[in-house]
């Protein structure tokens, strides 16, 4: 059972970076819906720099950087261009998916570096992803910045006026919430399941965008929807350890997708919308130029 | 303490100033070569009319908007203003004619918004104790835990003054300060305005379209026209009448409204104990009744905010009434979806021309089918009848003096003035037999809005009932046959026009129930 | 940006000829194609020789033409699946679910009917094949109209709710074909059973049925913008959701309505791929392979910004291209993935081209200064 | 050229080289006459993959077989496409032949079934496809696989004397035929260890539900280690992903299909035990050999075991399966680090079976009794035999149409996870 809780742990930890640098993004106003493209190059890029190089701080740094640039594209088409950044986020998503499946396929296979040693039996980013959550919040809720980053997303024009550079502030959410999506496909591939197949994530950059819309913007309650669905995905490859002999492994395959379903459908209905469509952010997805 | 404005020593130099200011917007000369001089210590009024460039010379004074050509100069010195924050830097802070403020975030928040003492971590308890401090040396009482989606219009405004006062603002822009106030709250202000300069050595560029506002407070007043300025003067000096002319710039008597005498007819609309929830989920329409004939106008005045836009949408199908019914020619229609009630005869002109009367990238031909596409002389089995479509928007086009460049313009290429036209004409040609317009002239220059106004009487006269919801009285007592002032939801009376002038009226707006406003 | 006495802006282009619209794509596809030379630089041969190889396959070579244009009809459905939505407004990434779902509902005909034991079809074959047909359609439509009910109803995200039906589907697939699933081939090899020859789709030239109607279809369906109240509605809806509910067009209705119309389509290219092309007639165990080719139908309908008809060359291109490309790959030992990468590339260049088409660069040249003296006070009149 | 690639290449320069010296002292052309004195003929072998080659097992272990036969045979060429899907394999054949392709190979059965259809119109051509469990046939459609359960069974011997806590575990892909015949080749192997030494060993398989999802493998071999404490792992799977877990926990991993450490450096003899090899270029050298002789009606089941050997363009003799590691085979195969820790019976007991095997004198499903384990998978006229039943008594050869279509339940003892 413990190591059932450590690996939901550590898939959790993958579903948590991303979705906190997604929430970051969506703080500010920006919708990426391409996250699952930014972790498959993330997590791609930083797989093949640890193999060639041998080091793994390269292969994290391969996978922070490309994601904070495919992060800072999104921002030049959304921020300065103001273009659909649904247009511009399913494209990166495609983007990556297209060309990881090209670059990666020579390195198709298991990792072959001895395993990054693990902290009182868990995986050093669960610390590291926890530690984040408690730093989103304090930097959103008890920062200038933050309330800066959550005015900018809020009302952008309203910022602007305050004194506050829109563009600026929203650029560094992209960046910064595109590194952190590099950092959870690279935690993937180099931590959690060091082997590289082409369209690894299978899902769980789509997933975590959901996470950020159950979590109504809050990194706790993003804590505890990635925490769940940790546990969710590692019940559904082993069943039988909890529920043996009921359903077919293929429908335990399918259930982390259809309770996103499930909970996207719950949040939305008008009973919890109106809690829900105070926290969504007001601007979000919506370009803005200054008047 | 200093009485009277004049008696200020005659300082050298402006505090603020702006020299052959030029700005232009893809198609439009907003400004052109545009002086403005703003003394330390007076109330300088800029006058002008919707559209002559105000807003956008104040943007620039306050550096949101880059001239295409001028300076600008901080006492005597010449400055570049990049961003808001170079003004902010200097002193100069503005309160816009939309609110600025982050509707989801509390007042403290807001007023600590940008502010230079906010880098890094926050310490609220100190920064909650310095506004507390700062709210009671100027005499303002807010919630400062409050959301600001929870206060009054008014309310926001003091808000966003004491976010100025805060930042530490010596000039402070107020961008048409009382468009949405009710009376008391505009009387509120303007004192505390003279306090602010009088006592606190605060600079104050008063931006508005409304005489009594400057003749009241104003030490010294610039009218703008069309983009340039047209008068610089004492406001001392200036009558009202001087003023207006300098304002308009033309004679308007030719689109002088003839009132047109209609019969009045049968009982057309009937609204019983009408309520309905805004999108935040609280009661902002609460128990509405009324009814309408035919050929009459009622028209409903108030600030934006008390309820009309619920009312409008319950009226035009699109928001679910909380409770209560609405009866349209003795059918209950409270649940018809708007297709049913475009096809029984229902028109409704909203008041967000871009948002929802129109789509941008549509051609005209294709913003006039929104009113038609259901419509079986222009549809059958489903396929357009271009050819009718095309006809009627050219008729709309030359009934209505749209200028257009072709019928199949996009519709983002017209003048909001045009764009109202198109909507208003394209909503008229239905011949509707219940008329409900929502703030149908807001924004339009002087033409255009007597032009509007005449085609509303119009359509009185053809018989239509007309419920014309309005922030600007004048508008509301020049039209209506009945009055019905709305404040939180409700309406405060309604009262024939002879009935109601001004002053009971902007009472009742205000939140002053019947006695108080000296109506028996 | 500044440079020098000259000043660099973006500028929203002011009108948008049609013309612009059908030369914006042109561009994006060459742009894509010259990039992905690069793929071909580890080819033996210099990459116009690759280039050559995967034209030449693709289009010039019988066996590959047949090919391309059994892949071609694929892309065409699914991109019509992809832009119907799109006209309103509406994400559908949910064509590698809906093809899926195209294929089960097609196979459950046969299944139903124990077509696979009766030595005799109990009706005409015909008849069992336009049931396959109308079948894997409205199963499509289905599984995309509970998307558009959820968008429509509860204003669900509706990429998200596709997507997660792209993984739900994949599993009932496998469900369905292995281990015993209903499915399984007599000999349990995680495919699905074999249609009987009786059920292979009429060929019209050696080309699927399918093809007929796809083409039909793409007219149809620019007919319908174009022409129709219903069209009409659709763009309303997806240019300025608030406009369209004003004018009476009703939301839901029109949210539903294009998924399912979407999904339609997607479940018939699942029947065509898997029922209808020569040497399949069956659900592979690579099913997944051909849900990765769906997402080229986002690719096409964002090209063809949402004109059926234009689809249908673009559509044929990308079938060739990522097939030849495949062929040519093996010809010139390159990294597995040619295709695949082409599907990025194609995707950057029209982000690339999409914005450039609604923006320009303007060199401008700033206003030279000058510091006129500052008057104090109130000129007097 | 990849770093990978490279290194493969400096190998076979190294292999290149050391033959050379090799036929200067032999001074003798014998070794070397099989390669020269092939015939002339031009042929060419088309190769359709169907999955890709790089990092995979199958594909790959058929793409090395290719290269092989064509350095032995300088008149043949070797052509090949990857990830071919069953609507892509005929056009693709036609091409490849018009383009003078003599024999087209499916590696898949669902890729290799649709040339069945185009036989008859290229009837200069052979065809072929791997078995996976139909056995469909033409007069120039030939299927083949090889007798891997043979090498399974040796594997078996030396896994169920290697495990400390009794339990092994398989990553396996999903109930087929051909899963679960080589399982139970496995498992005897396992079993007769087992009766050497006295101790009980439990076998676990758990299924993934598909060939190829490294993640899914990933997972399932941690479960197996955690939960059911398996220190011995094998797959019937094709990812690396099971090998990586195993040395990660530091438990013995028992490779499959290729030689991950002498062909991949996936891993090191410290982790991987032993491994086995299919040298598929056996199986392809009797259909080029049939080709080129001329053969209008070659043999169209092949099934090839240790039995079947060729020889190599260096002189190497291989036989169609057989126990390898890190280029080691028979005994050496063991990785030396486990060598210690297996008792001497067991060692010759796996030097005998392994002999007898090349000789053709024993077989483990001739030798062992089929007791139905009541699990498996139900075939369409084939169900599942019941708990206990006995499907084959002992020293009794089933037929090869039986073996490679109807082998259908799991062998009794073995645990299957749900």
């Amino acid at each position: 059972m413990w190591e059932l809780l450590v690996r939901s742990l550590e898939a959790s930890t993958i579903f948590l970076l991303a979705a906190l640098g997604e929430l970051l993004n969506q703080r500010s106003g920006i919708l990426n819906v391409g996250l699952e493209g930014l972790m498959l190059f993330g997590g791609t890029l930083a797989f093949i720099a640890a193999q060639t190089t041998g080091s793994y701080g390269l292969g994290f740094l391969a996978g922070l950087a490309i994601g904070g640039l495919l992060g800072l594209a999104h921002g030049f088409f959304s921020i300065t261009m103001r273009g659909d950044q649904v247009v511009s986020g399913m494209g990166l998503w495609i983007l990556s998916f297209g060309l990881t499946t090209y670059i990666g396929n020579p390195y198709t296979g298991p990792l072959g570096m001895p395993r990054i040693p693990s902290i009182f039996g868990l995986s050093p980013f669960v610390y590291l992803a926890f530690a984040l959550v408690v730093a989103v919040w304090l930097l959103l809720y008890h920062t200038g910045l933050g309330l800066a980053i959550r005015s900018v997303g809020e009302n952008p024009a309203a910022a602007e006026a305050s004194g506050i550079n829109v563009a600026i502030t929203r650029y560094l959410c992209v960046v910064l919430g595109g590194m952190l999506a590099g950092l959870s496909g690279a935690t993937y591939t180099l931590s959690y399941n060091p082997v590289w197949n082409y369209n690894f994530l299978m899902g769980w950059g789509f997933v975590s965008l959901a996470l950020v819309f159950f979590s109504m913007w809050n990194p706790w309650i993003l804590l505890v929807g990635a925490l769940l669905f940790g546990m969710t995905w590692q019940l559904s490859l082993s069943p039988e350890l909890l529920l043996p002999g009921i359903l077919s492994r293929y429908v335990w395959r399918a259930v982390p997708f259809a309770t996103t379903i499930v909970i996207l459908a719950l949040i939305s209905t008008p009973w919890f919308r109106t809690r829900w469509g105070l926290a969504k952010p007001e601007a979000l997805g919506q370009p803005y130029a200054k008047e | 303490m200093v009485r009277f404005p004049f008696t200020h020593p005659e300082p050298e130099e402006p505090l603020l100033a702006a020299r052959g200011i030029t700005k232009r917007f893809p198609g439009v000369l907003a400004l052109h070569r545009v002086d403005l001089d703003v003394k330390a210590g007076e109330i300088h009024a800029v006058l002008g009319q919707n559209g002559a460039g105000k807003t956008t010379l104040m943007n620039i004074l306050f550096g949101l908007l880059q001239p295409d050509e001028g300076q600008l100069y901080f006492r005597g010195q010449r400055v570049h203003f990049r961003s808001p924050h170079d003004a902010l830097a200097m002193g100069i802070s503005m309160v816009h004619q939309t609110r600025k403020l982050v509707s989801a975030h509390s007042v403290l928040e807001n007023i600590l918004l940008g502010h230079p003492g906010t880098r890094g971590f926050l310490n609220l308890r100190t920064i909650r104790r310095e506004v507390e401090e700062l709210c009671h040396r100027y005499g303002f009482t807010v919630d400062l835990g409050a959301k600001v989606w929870q206060l009054s219009e008014g309310e926001k405004q003091w808000v966003e003054i004491l976010k100025a006062l805060y930042g530490g603002a010596k000039i402070l822009i107020l961008d048409e300060p009382t468009s949405v106030l009710t009376p008391p709250e505009v009387k509120t202000l303007m004192a505390s305005l003279q306090a602010l300069v009088q006592d606190h050595g605060v600079t104050v560029i008063l931006v508005t379209h409304k005489l009594p506002i400057v003749t009241a407070i104003s030490h010294t007043v610039t009218v703008l026209r069309s983009g340039t300025v047209v008068a610089r003067l004492r406001t001392c000096e200036a009558t009202e009448q001087l003023l207006v002319q300098h304002m308009i710039g033309q004679d308007i008597s030719s689109y002088s409204i003839s009132d047109l005498l209609v019969e009045k007819g049968r009982p057309l609309l009937r609204v019983e104990h009408l309520s309905a929830y805004n999108d935040k989920g609280v009661l902002s329409l609460r128990g509405v009744t009324f009814s309408l004939h035919e050929g009459e106008i009622l028209g409903i005045a108030g600030v934006t905010g008390n309820g009309q836009e619920e009312l409008v949408q319950v009226l035009a199908g699109l928001r679910p009434p909380a409770s209560g019914r609405v009866l349209f020619d003795g059918r209950d229609v409270t649940w018809l979806s708007p297709l049913d009630r475009w096809r029984m005869g229902i028109g409704y002109i909203p008041a967000e021309r871009y948002e929802i009367a129109s789509v941008a990238t549509l051609t005209l031909v294709e913003n006039a089918a929104l009113n038609f596409h259901f419509d079986p002389l222009f549809s059958r089995r489903g396929l357009f009848n271009h050819p009718g479509l095309e006809k009627v928007t050219r008729h709309i086009l030359s009934h209505y003096r749209v200028k257009a460049p072709h019928l199949y313009a996009q519709a983002r290429h017209l003048s909001g003035g045009n764009l109202q036209k198109l909507i208003v004409g394209r909503v008229l040609a239905r011949k509707p037999k219940l008329l409900i317009a929502h703030l149908p002239t807001q924004g339009l220059d002087v033409e255009a809005t007597a032009f509007l106004r005449g085609k509303l009487l119009e359509a009185k006269a053809g018989g239509a009932a007309v419920l014309l919801i309005s922030e600007d009285l004048d508008e509301i007592l020049s039209l209506s046959d009945w009055v019905a002032p709305i404040y939180e939801g409700r309406f405060v009376a309604i009262l024939p026009r002879e009935g109601a002038d001004a002053e009971t009226v902007g009472a009742m707006m205000a939140g002053l129930r019947r006695e108080e406003a000296g109506v028996s | 940006m500044r440079i020098g006495r000259y000043e660099l802006t973006l500028e929203a282009r002011p009108t948008r000829p049609a013309l612009h619209t059908a030369l914006t794509a042109f561009p994006a596809i060459l742009l894509a194609l010259a990039l992905s030379s690069f793929l071909f630089l580890p080819a033996e041969t210099g990459f116009l020789s690759a280039y050559r190889a995967v034209f030449s396959y693709a289009f010039a070579n019988p066996y590959g033409l047949q090919a391309t244009i059994h892949r071609a009809i694929f892309l065409w459905l699914c991109t019509f699946a992809f832009l119907v939505p799109m006209r309103a407004g509406l994400w559908n990434i949910g064509l590698p679910g809906q093809v899926y779902v195209g294929a089960l509902a097609a196979f459950a005909v046969p299944y139903a009917l124990r077509m696979s034991e009766l030595s005799h079809p109990p009706f005409h074959p015909g008849l069992i094949i336009l049931l396959m047909v109308v079948g894997a359609s409205l199963a499509g439509a289905a599984l995309a109209g509970f998307a558009g009910i959820l968008r429509a109803k509860l204003h669900v995200n509706e990429i998200l709710v596709t997507m997660m039906l792209n993984s739900i589907l994949f599993w009932l697939v496998a469900y369905m074909i292995k281990e015993g699933g209903p499915f399984m081939s007599a000999t349990g090899e995680g495919e699905s059973f074999n249609l009987p020859p009786s059920l292979y789709a009429p060929l019209i030239r050696g080309v699927p049925f399918t093809a007929l109607l796809a083409l039909v279809a793409a007219g149809l369906l620019d007919f319908l913008f174009v022409k129709t109240t219903l069209g009409y509605r659709i763009r309303v809806f997806g240019l300025n959701p608030a406009a369209a509910r004003y004018a009476g067009i009703n939301p839901v209705a029109i949210s539903l309505l294009v998924f399912l119309l979407g999904g339609a389509f997607a479940g018939l290219a699942g029947y065509h791929y898997f029922a209808a092309v020569p040497g399949v007639y069956k659900i592979p165990g690579n099913y997944g392979f051909y849900g990765d080719l769906a997402f080229y139908g986002i690719i096409c309908g964002l090209i063809a910004r949402g004109t059926a008809l234009g689809a249908v060359p673009i559509a044929l291109l990308f079938a060739g291209l990522s097939l030849g490309a495949r062929f040519a790959q093996g010809q010139f030992h390159l990294p597995f993935g040619v295709d695949y990468a082409l599907l990025g590339l194609l995707m950057m260049t029209f982000v690339a081209s999409h914005f450039l088409y609604q923006f320009r660069i303007v060199w401008r040249p700033v206003a030279t200064e000058e510091v006129p003296r500052v008057s104090a006070g109130i000129p007097e009149r | 050229m990849s770093e990978r690639d490279r290194s493969q290449f400096v190998r076979i320069l190294h292999r290149a080289f050391a033959l050379l010296v090799a036929l200067v002292l032999v001074a003798g052309a014998t070794l070397w006459a099989p390669a020269t004195a092939a015939p002339q003929k031009p042929l060419t072998l088309a190769i359709l993959h169907f999955s890709i080659i790089k990092g995979t097992t199958w594909s790959g272990a058929h793409h090395r077989a290719a290269q092989r036969i064509a350095q032995k045979y300088p008149n043949v060429r070797y052509v090949y496409r990857e990830e071919v899907g069953p609507d892509a394999t005929v056009p693709y054949a036609k091409e490849l032949i018009a383009q003078g392709a003599n024999i087209v190979v499916g590696n898949a059965e669902f890729i290799g079934l649709p040339l069945a259809t185009i036989a008859d119109q290229y009837p200069n051509v052979y065809f072929a496809s791997v078995i996976a469990s139909d056995l469909t046939r033409k007069r120039n459609f030939i299927r083949f696989f090889p007798r891997q359960y043979q090498a399974l069974y040796l594997e078996g011997l030396i896994a169920g004397a290697l495990t400390r806590t009794g339990n092994i575990g398989i990553v396996s892909a999903f109930p087929n035929v051909q899963v679960m015949r080589r399982q139970a080749g496995f498992f005897l192997g396992v079993q007769d260890a087992a009766k050497v030494l006295g101790k009980k060993v439990n076998v676990y398989v758990k299924y993934v539900g598909d060939w190829y999802k490294p993640t899914e493998e990933r997972e399932v071999a941690q479960t197996l280690v955690s939960q059911y404490k398996v220190d011995v792992i094998t797959q019937q799977t094709d990812s690396g992903s099971p090998l990586d877990v195993a040395q990660e926990r530091k438990i013995w991993f028992v490779g499959k299909d290729m030689d991950v450490v002498g062909f991949y450096g996936w891993s090191s003899t410290d982790t991987v035990a032993v491994s086995f090899d299919t040298r598929w270029e056996v199986l392809y050298e009797h259909m080029i050999k049939e080709y080129l002789a001329g053969n209008r009606n070659p043999k169209t089941l092949l099934y090839l075991g240790l039995r079947d050997t060729m020889t190599l363009a260096d002189g190497a003799v291989v036989p169609t399966v057989d126990i390898m590691n890190n280029n080691k085979v028979g005994l050496d195969a063991i990785s030396p680090k486990a060598r210690p820790l297996i008792p001497e019976a067991i060692l010759k007991l796996v030097a005998q079976r392994r002999e007898q095997m090349m000789k053709g004198q024993w077989d483990p499903f001739f030798e062992h009794a089929f007791v139905s384990n009541g699990t498996g998978l139900a075939l369409k006229d084939t169900p599942i035999p019941p708990k206990g039943t006995v499907v084959k008594k002992a020293r009794q050869m089933p037929s090869d149409e039986w073996l490679l279509g109807k082998f259908n339940f799991d062998l009794e003892g073995m645990t299957i996870l749900k």
